[in-house]
């Protein structure tokens, strides 16, 4: 009965929603902000990927806020899986393809991710993408070798170091008298793999702070499978 | 709405029809994992929405390929939301996969209703007061204390 | 000087990252990073207190001029709250010392960023980021407890919130499809033209149930008092003390600047007299202190929401005043229950072992009860006038109900403070009392200090409160204080 | 700044809790503060001359807060009340200086947190009689409120639970209030009170219904009118023997007060007069004189089943209220001052009686009447304390009380309401009945013999219980005495003032001397006394010299049974009405605790993604539809 009701209400707000939604202008947005961006990115930021000038630009500080929700997230579920470190190693290693794959595809991936981080600003992709290849990258052996163990120490000292290089390029920017996250060192080469001033680095940073934060989750999340 | 389906009605039906079903999934679900999947869906239906308010016809990616002459190009904030939107929602999950783990070492179920229970009974019992709602005294003595009937001539029952 | 305001911010997040780090070379600085961080947090806000502020500031973040990137947007209410974020992160400072103090240390860094967030910017958006932020600190910080029933309810909390997460972000979807932009001075604008429709009062709606879990809206709120009875008695303070102001400053700034609709008030109208009557009533049969303080918190906020649904702003003082009182009354009557949870029966006798918590609690209760020269009763005061002078009858409904509501409440608050200064049952007579002492002590007799002292000052923090309603209300003075222009380029 | 004499009362009073708070402690504290009382007493009579001419006297604090403004003023009525305030605070203090306090002491009781609620409810009704406008008014209201639960809830124990319930109702009276003055505000702009009065004037007859019944219902709490009465009479009689005594004499005047200034002088007895009961003939005056009168029957016979002497007292506080409101509300000359006079002379004569009644606890160590009996050969003193204070109950001459009930029933009949008066008469019948089983009780009939060798009370006790005998006496000698500060607190509020003399009041219909009258009384008792010494007939006997259906007493046989008085009486009128007033609170409780249940249960059980999928639906289909 009350999955029933559950079931009509669901449905009930799903139409009215759409009959909400269906008001909308679909494929005309107004694009105030957004046509003003991409008027004024290409100066303002010196990236090409305009979705990157708003991303570590104009939203910069949105960005450090879902880095800090990731962050609380790894933090939160090392607080709950960490309080007692169960050994996986009861169990099976993968097979010898797997394993040799995993060792193979390791640094190909890792290029990759961090391909596509340095290319942030100017092809689609970047830091959270190319983290995200990244964790892949060192979850892959794990996968293959349950029993080995990634290095928690070295993942947070880059979790930690990469998360405060992110603030402390936006505190510089106050130093120098800017606003805070400002992108400094803007110069005049559109297009290039050196150009967009901070955000390249900016995007390092993100790229490395997800990268070991998905990581470490992931790790934490295999790593205590097994019940007591 | 007898008008044909339009594309834009298919991309809003998709996108609350994953809100709708992520609703009904968490409403229904008697299991939680069950349940952060479907929460899982409803932040994607989220998301869908919050990328098509950015959508134009005819645009191209918000990415500048020749200086010149910049053609039409979506609306790139909402793709940054949306950047942001799928990272927060991978952070929550992780972590209520975390405590599923956990809960369901403690437990050995992850039955919505029974960890409930479980849940109610531990609390009632790390706190020191009885658990049952419905049969109890209220706590304390009441604001307007019944009068004991050895007393009740002495302090006055009548008006 | 302003500009600095940022770093109540910046700073939080920048220690939150780097605690796990320092906890690893130096226990010492990690322990004191924290704190420290705080401290200078206050230093500045107060600092830009005190030299003269009196005109709303905005700040942009990374020198994009609104709306275009994102500001700060700071007047005195927002002043007061981000003040009361790191006073209040401070003060429940979670002090323990034991293997996973960096990261609850961490949580609670990043809680105190995140709620900094949430009192200042001024962008739609990111105030859902900081909301979400919020959300997961406090997931891990309530978890952190490790028992069994914390992890149960968390996780209820976890999807109730990412529901209302889901809610929120369709909302906002909803707003940038209408207006195509999400700066709050940007929408005020463009508000009236764009969003006085039924689609803009649908994404307030939906906003509203979505943070209105935080904000402990009836009836999302049930996770109210799971969590607060298996969580720690210093989060929960948080929690309700603060929190849930900032979720409600959040709903109160949408709903001023943007959604000037009546409809909109009267959900918040009812939504806040159901509350008020749910929690008031679950209250006055709870049987431990936390879960009773939980269920009155929820009343309490029925009854801020119930100031905030008047119309053209007219509660808006009663809603600051409610807030700041129920924020240090519930702040301080946590503090006390973190020595006195369990059942209320078990505290009989309290009073001759710990005087000065039984005479707090007596002070916080009488306070909340609104006993006259006390700051709880101007701050009723103020919304029964309001009240009593709106026609709508669904108004005098809800006077009717905040009075008699305040009846219950008196009934619970002072039931516990007659067991409180009762003498020991018999069959007890041998168990050890509970005692409140310690840092909690200390803490809520720092809260019932403030109250009294606002009690002595009510003339001048009367004048104070109107002044800040009146900057808050003042809706051409946010916008033309970010001034949001777009300077072409539009289609 | 010049401290007006205003300032100098509250200061001092103030300064009474201070010393009261910090020394309360000493065995000298009670002296001390009794001092300090005295002092407070001074100061007010350097105020007299409110209470002859009129005027007022400002305090020079005045506040401001959030648009409000706050002020501090005494006038005749202010200054009247002030006195009964004082006055029985000082009595009730030094009663309880020394023998008692040490008793006190012995027996666990907490003598400095005594001294101190005794000296915070003198401070806060001398801030409520003191408010100069609805706000000052309320918020005086409630500091008499809680610093008299404070009072009550001291003992522990049964006195905790009555302050519980009193609270409670005290609450839910000032939540009327309160509620009633949002109302006012926004009528009228502000609280002040000429503001309200001319707000009064344009107010419809619906409105000034809605603010009579919170006002009058909010007070009227306070003052123990039915149908809010239950709280009173175990909340007052288990408060320790002096702090009943102050409690009984002034303490539930205070909801007079404040309807003589709400419901009288602000909104106006014509205004009320107006106001119809809609499809009856009775308007809201009426109703008020019949709340009135049912006030003063129920608790009155209520009091009659009583087997402890201070509930039985204390129910009889609750039905002697009812003549104050009656006279008040019938508002004639002779009326209104009968209503303000006799709260004067209850004041005394219920003081006196609790002192009496305590001072036999403090030697017997009980006040239950099927245990005392025979008191009057051991305590004559306070046998006559007794005997004055329920003559002056009772409303008999040569006592006080027989002024202002006269007083009273005269106004009745001048206005042409014989059943009001009917029913104000089979009120002091069982007035007198009640009294009668209190002094038989006590004093009468055989002594007990674990009785038999108890002394007389201390003098430290007597001594202010003949002091309140010797009021009785005089203000019932010289009513003109006490009627003059009524006629300027008349005058203050409004309403008409009689032509007093100095032994009672004149008048076209009927005028009354009680110097002549007590002058016949004396005569006759002279004369009676002069027949029967001289007649010599009686011999003085021991009372167990004596026999009884040919046998001889001895001690330890009860030859007197004092229990189930009025039985036969009981049987007749219980049935009507028993506990009918219980039930509803009890059901209104109940009613809390379901609904407290329910809600519980929302909670509990929740399902709260169903919570939220539910609100969001109909909130969204509200917008849609």
């Amino acid at each position: 009965m009350a999955n029933l009701t559950g079931l009509l209400f669901a449905g009930g707000l799903g139409f009215m929603l759409l009959s909400i939604a269906s008001g909308l202008d679909f494929g005309a947005p107004p694009m105030l902000v957004g046509s003003e961006i991409q008027a004024q990115a290409p100066q303002q930021t010196g990236a090409v990927n305009i979705v990157t000038s708003v991303v570590l630009g104009y939203r910069a500080i949105d960005t450090l806020g879902e880095l800090s929700i990731l962050f609380a997230a790894a933090v939160s579920a090392g607080l709950v899986l960490g309080r007692r470190h169960t050994t996986a190693g009861t169990q099976s290693r993968g097979g010898f393809i797997l394993q040799c794959g995993g060792s193979l595809l390791f640094p190909l991936m890792m290029t990759i991710g961090f391909y596509i981080i340095f290319h942030g600003h100017l092809t689609p992709g970047g830091g959270f993408q190319g983290g995200v290849i990244l964790a892949a990258a060192f979850f892959l052996p794990l996968l293959a070798r349950p029993g080995a163990k990634l290095h928690h120490q070295s993942l947070s000292l880059i979790e930690g170091f990469a998360g405060a290089s992110f603030i402390l390029i936006g505190l510089l920017a106050m130093l120098e008298g800017k606003a805070f996250l400002q992108p400094m060192l803007i110069q005049d080469t559109l297009g290039q793999l050196i150009s967009a001033g901070t955000l390249p680095l900016l995007y390092l940073a993100v790229g490395l702070k997800v990268g070991a934060e998905l990581a470490s989750l992931l790790s934490r999340l295999i790593q205590t499978e097994a019940p007591q | 709405m007898t008008s044909a389906v339009t594309p834009e009605l298919i991309l809003y039906i998709t996108a609350i029809g994953l809100i709708t079903i992520g609703l009904a999934g968490v409403v229904m679900s008697s299991h939680l994992f069950r349940m952060v999947l479907a929460l899982v869906i409803a932040e994607a239906g989220a998301n869908l929405m919050l990328v098509l308010a950015g959508y134009r016809w005819d645009a191209v990616a918000p990415i500048l390929t020749s200086l010149a002459e910049p053609a039409a190009m979506v609306d790139p904030v909402p793709q940054a939301l949306v950047l942001t939107a799928i990272v927060i929602g991978v952070g929550i999950q992780a972590l209520a996969v975390s405590i599923l783990i956990r809960i369901h070492q403690r437990y050995a179920t992850l039955d919505r209703r029974e960890a409930a229970e479980r849940m109610d009974a531990e609390i009632a019992a790390t706190l020191g007061v009885p658990r049952d709602i419905s049969q109890e005294e209220p706590l304390g003595e009441r604001p307007l204390p019944p009068l004991p009937a050895d007393r009740a001539n002495m302090r006055g029952d009548s008006p | 000087m302003s500009t600095n305001l940022v770093l109540t911010i910046a700073l939080p997040l920048l220690g939150a990252f780097l605690l796990p780090v320092l906890m690893r070379s130096s226990v010492a600085i990690a322990l004191w990073s924290g704190p420290a961080i705080l401290i200078y947090g206050c230093w500045i806000l107060a600092e830009l207190w005190l030299s003269g502020f009196t005109q709303p500031v905005s700040i942009a973040i990374g020198g994009f001029a609104p709306p275009l990137g994102i500001n700060l947007y700071v007047d005195s209410l927002a002043l007061l709250f981000a003040f009361a974020v790191q006073l209040l992160g401070l003060i429940f400072w979670p002090f323990t010392l034991d293997r996973e103090s960096a990261r609850r240390q961490s949580l609670m860094l990043l809680l105190v960023a995140a709620s900094s967030g949430l009192a200042l910017s001024g962008d739609l958006f990111n105030l859902y980021v900081f909301y979400e932020l919020a959300a997961v600190a406090t997931f891990g910080l309530a978890s952190a407890s490790g028992s069994s029933a914390a992890y149960v309810a968390t996780l209820r909390y976890l999807i109730l919130s990412g529901i209302g997460s889901v809610l929120t972000l369709f909302g906002i979807a909803l707003i940038y499809s209408q207006t195509g932009t999400l700066n709050l001075a940007h929408l005020a604008q463009l508000a009236p033209q764009q969003l006085n429709n039924g689609l803009g009062l649908a994404a307030f709606l939906t906003i509203l149930i979505g943070i209105g879990v935080k904000a402990e809206l009836f009836p999302v709120n049930t996770w109210v008092p799971e969590i607060y009875a298996t969580a720690s008695t210093r989060l929960s303070a948080f929690l309700a003390g603060l929190l849930s102001k900032l979720a409600l400053l959040i709903i109160l700034r949408l709903l001023l600047l943007i959604f000037h609709q009546p409809e909109a008030a009267q959900v918040i109208l009812i939504l806040g007299i159901l509350g008020v009557i749910s929690g008031e009533l679950a209250a006055w049969r709870a049987k431990e202190m936390k879960r009773m303080l939980a269920f009155s918190s929820i009343g309490q906020l029925g009854m801020i929401f119930i100031a905030m649904s008047l119309p053209d702003g007219k509660g808006m003082v009663a809603v600051i005043a409610l807030a700041l009182h129920h924020l240090v009354v519930k702040s301080g009557l946590f503090m006390l229950a973190e020595d006195w949870g369990g059942a209320i029966q078990r505290l009989r006798g309290s009073a001759k072992a710990s005087p000065l918590g039984a005479a707090l609690f007596v002070l916080f209760s009488l306070s909340l009860v609104g006993m006259p020269p006390l700051p709880g009763f101007w701050a009723k005061f103020v919304l029964i006038t309001e009240l009593a002078g709106q026609v709508e009858p669904l108004y005098l409904l809800g006077l009717a109900v905040f009075l008699l509501a305040t009846v219950v409440e008196a009934s619970y608050l002072f039931r516990v403070a007659a067991i409180l200064y009762g003498n020991p049952a018999e069959e007890t007579l041998g168990e050890e009392i509970p005692k409140s002492q310690g840092l909690a002590l200390l803490s809520a007799s720092l809260f019932g200090a403030g109250l009294v002292a606002t009690a002595l000052l009510i003339a001048p923090v009367g004048e104070s409160l109107q002044a800040i309603a009146a900057q808050a209300l003042d809706i051409d003075l946010y916008i033309g204080t970010v001034s949001p222009v777009i300077s072409g380029g539009s289609q | 700044m010049i401290l007006t004499l205003l300032d100098e009362l509250l200061l001092f009073s103030g300064a009474t809790l201070l010393v009261a708070l910090f020394i309360g402690r000493g065995l000298a504290a009670g002296w001390m503060v009794t001092i300090l009382y005295a002092g407070q007493l001074l100061v007010l009579l350097k105020m007299a001359v409110l209470g002859y001419e009129g005027g007022s006297i400002a305090s020079s604090l005045s506040l401001e807060v959030m648009g409000q403004a706050m002020s501090w003023r005494f006038d005749a009525l202010s200054w009247f009340f002030a006195l009964i305030t004082i006055g029985s605070a000082l009595l009730s203090s030094w009663f309880s200086c020394g023998a008692w306090e040490r008793s006190y002491i012995r027996q666990g009781g907490n003598i400095w947190l005594f001294h101190t609620a005794m000296a915070l409810n003198v401070f806060t009704m001398l801030i409520l009689l003191a408010s100069g406008d609805l706000l000052s008014l309320f918020i005086g209201w409630e500091l008499v409120s809680w610093a008299g639960f404070l009072l009550m809830a001291l003992a522990g124990g049964v006195a905790t639970k009555a302050a519980m319930r009193y609270i409670t109702y005290a609450l839910a009276g000032g939540m009327a209030v309160f509620g009633g003055l949002a109302l006012i505000h926004t009528a009228s702009g502000s609280l002040q009170l000429d503001a309200v009065v001319s707000a009064v004037e344009q107010m419809g007859s619906g409105k000034l219904w809605l603010l009579v019944i919170l006002f009058g219902g909010g007070f009227g709490v306070k003052m123990g009118l039915m149908p809010f009465h239950l709280w009173q009479a175990p909340a007052y009689a288990e408060t320790p023997g002096p702090g009943s005594a102050f409690l009984g004499a002034i303490s539930s005047r205070m909801g007079l007060f404040a309807i003589l200034l709400v419901l009288v002088k602000l909104f106006g007895i014509v205004n009320i007069d107006s106001l119809k009961v809609p499809f009856t003939l009775i308007d809201a005056r009426d109703l008020l004189a019949w709340i009135a009168v049912f006030t003063i029957i129920l608790p009155t016979f209520t009091a009659m089943k009583q087997n402890d002497a201070r509930h039985l007292l204390a129910w009889h506080g609750i039905g002697q209220g009812g003549y104050m409101l009656l006279g008040i509300v019938v508002a004639d000359a002779m009326g209104g001052a009968g209503g303000l006079l006799h709260v004067f002379n209850h004041a005394t004569y219920q003081a006196a009686l609790f002192m009496a009644v305590t001072a036999v606890i403090y030697r017997t160590g009980t006040s239950d009447l099927n245990k005392l009996g025979g008191l009057v050969v051991r305590m004559p003193l306070s046998f006559m304390v007794l005997l004055i204070g329920i003559i002056g109950l009772a409303g008999l001459p040569p006592m006080n009380g027989f002024v202002s009930k006269w007083l009273v029933y005269r106004s009745l009949l001048n206005q042409g309401m014989p059943l009001l008066f009917l029913a104000a008469v089979i009120g002091t019948l069982g007035t007198i009945l009640s009294v009668y089983k209190l002094i038989h009780n006590i004093f009468l009939g055989q002594l007990r013999v674990e009785h038999e060798h108890v002394n007389e009370a201390p003098w430290s006790m007597m001594i202010p219980m003949l002091l309140l005998s010797a009021i009785i006496f005089i203000t019932g000698l010289m009513p003109g005495i006490p009627l003059e500060w009524v006629a300027s607190a008349l005058r203050t509020v409004g309403l008409p003032v009689p032509d007093y003399t100095l032994g009672g009041v004149e008048s076209a219909s009927g005028s009354l001397d009680m110097i002549w009258v007590i002058g016949v009384l004396f005569a006759g008792f002279g004369i009676g006394a002069v027949v029967f010494y001289s007649a010599g007939r009686s011999k003085r006997v021991h009372q167990l010299d004596n026999y009884a259906g040919g046998h001889f007493l001895s001690a330890d046989v009860r030859y007197q049974y004092s229990d189930n008085f009025y039985a036969g009486l009981m049987h007749l009128i219980g049935g009507w009405y028993r506990g009918s007033f219980l039930w509803l609170e009890r059901g209104i409780t109940s009613l809390v605790e379901f609904l407290s249940l329910g809600m519980q249960g929302l909670y509990r059980r929740a399902n709260a993604e169903f919570y939220l999928l539910t609100t969001a639906l109909f909130v969204i289909a509200w917008v849609v539809i």
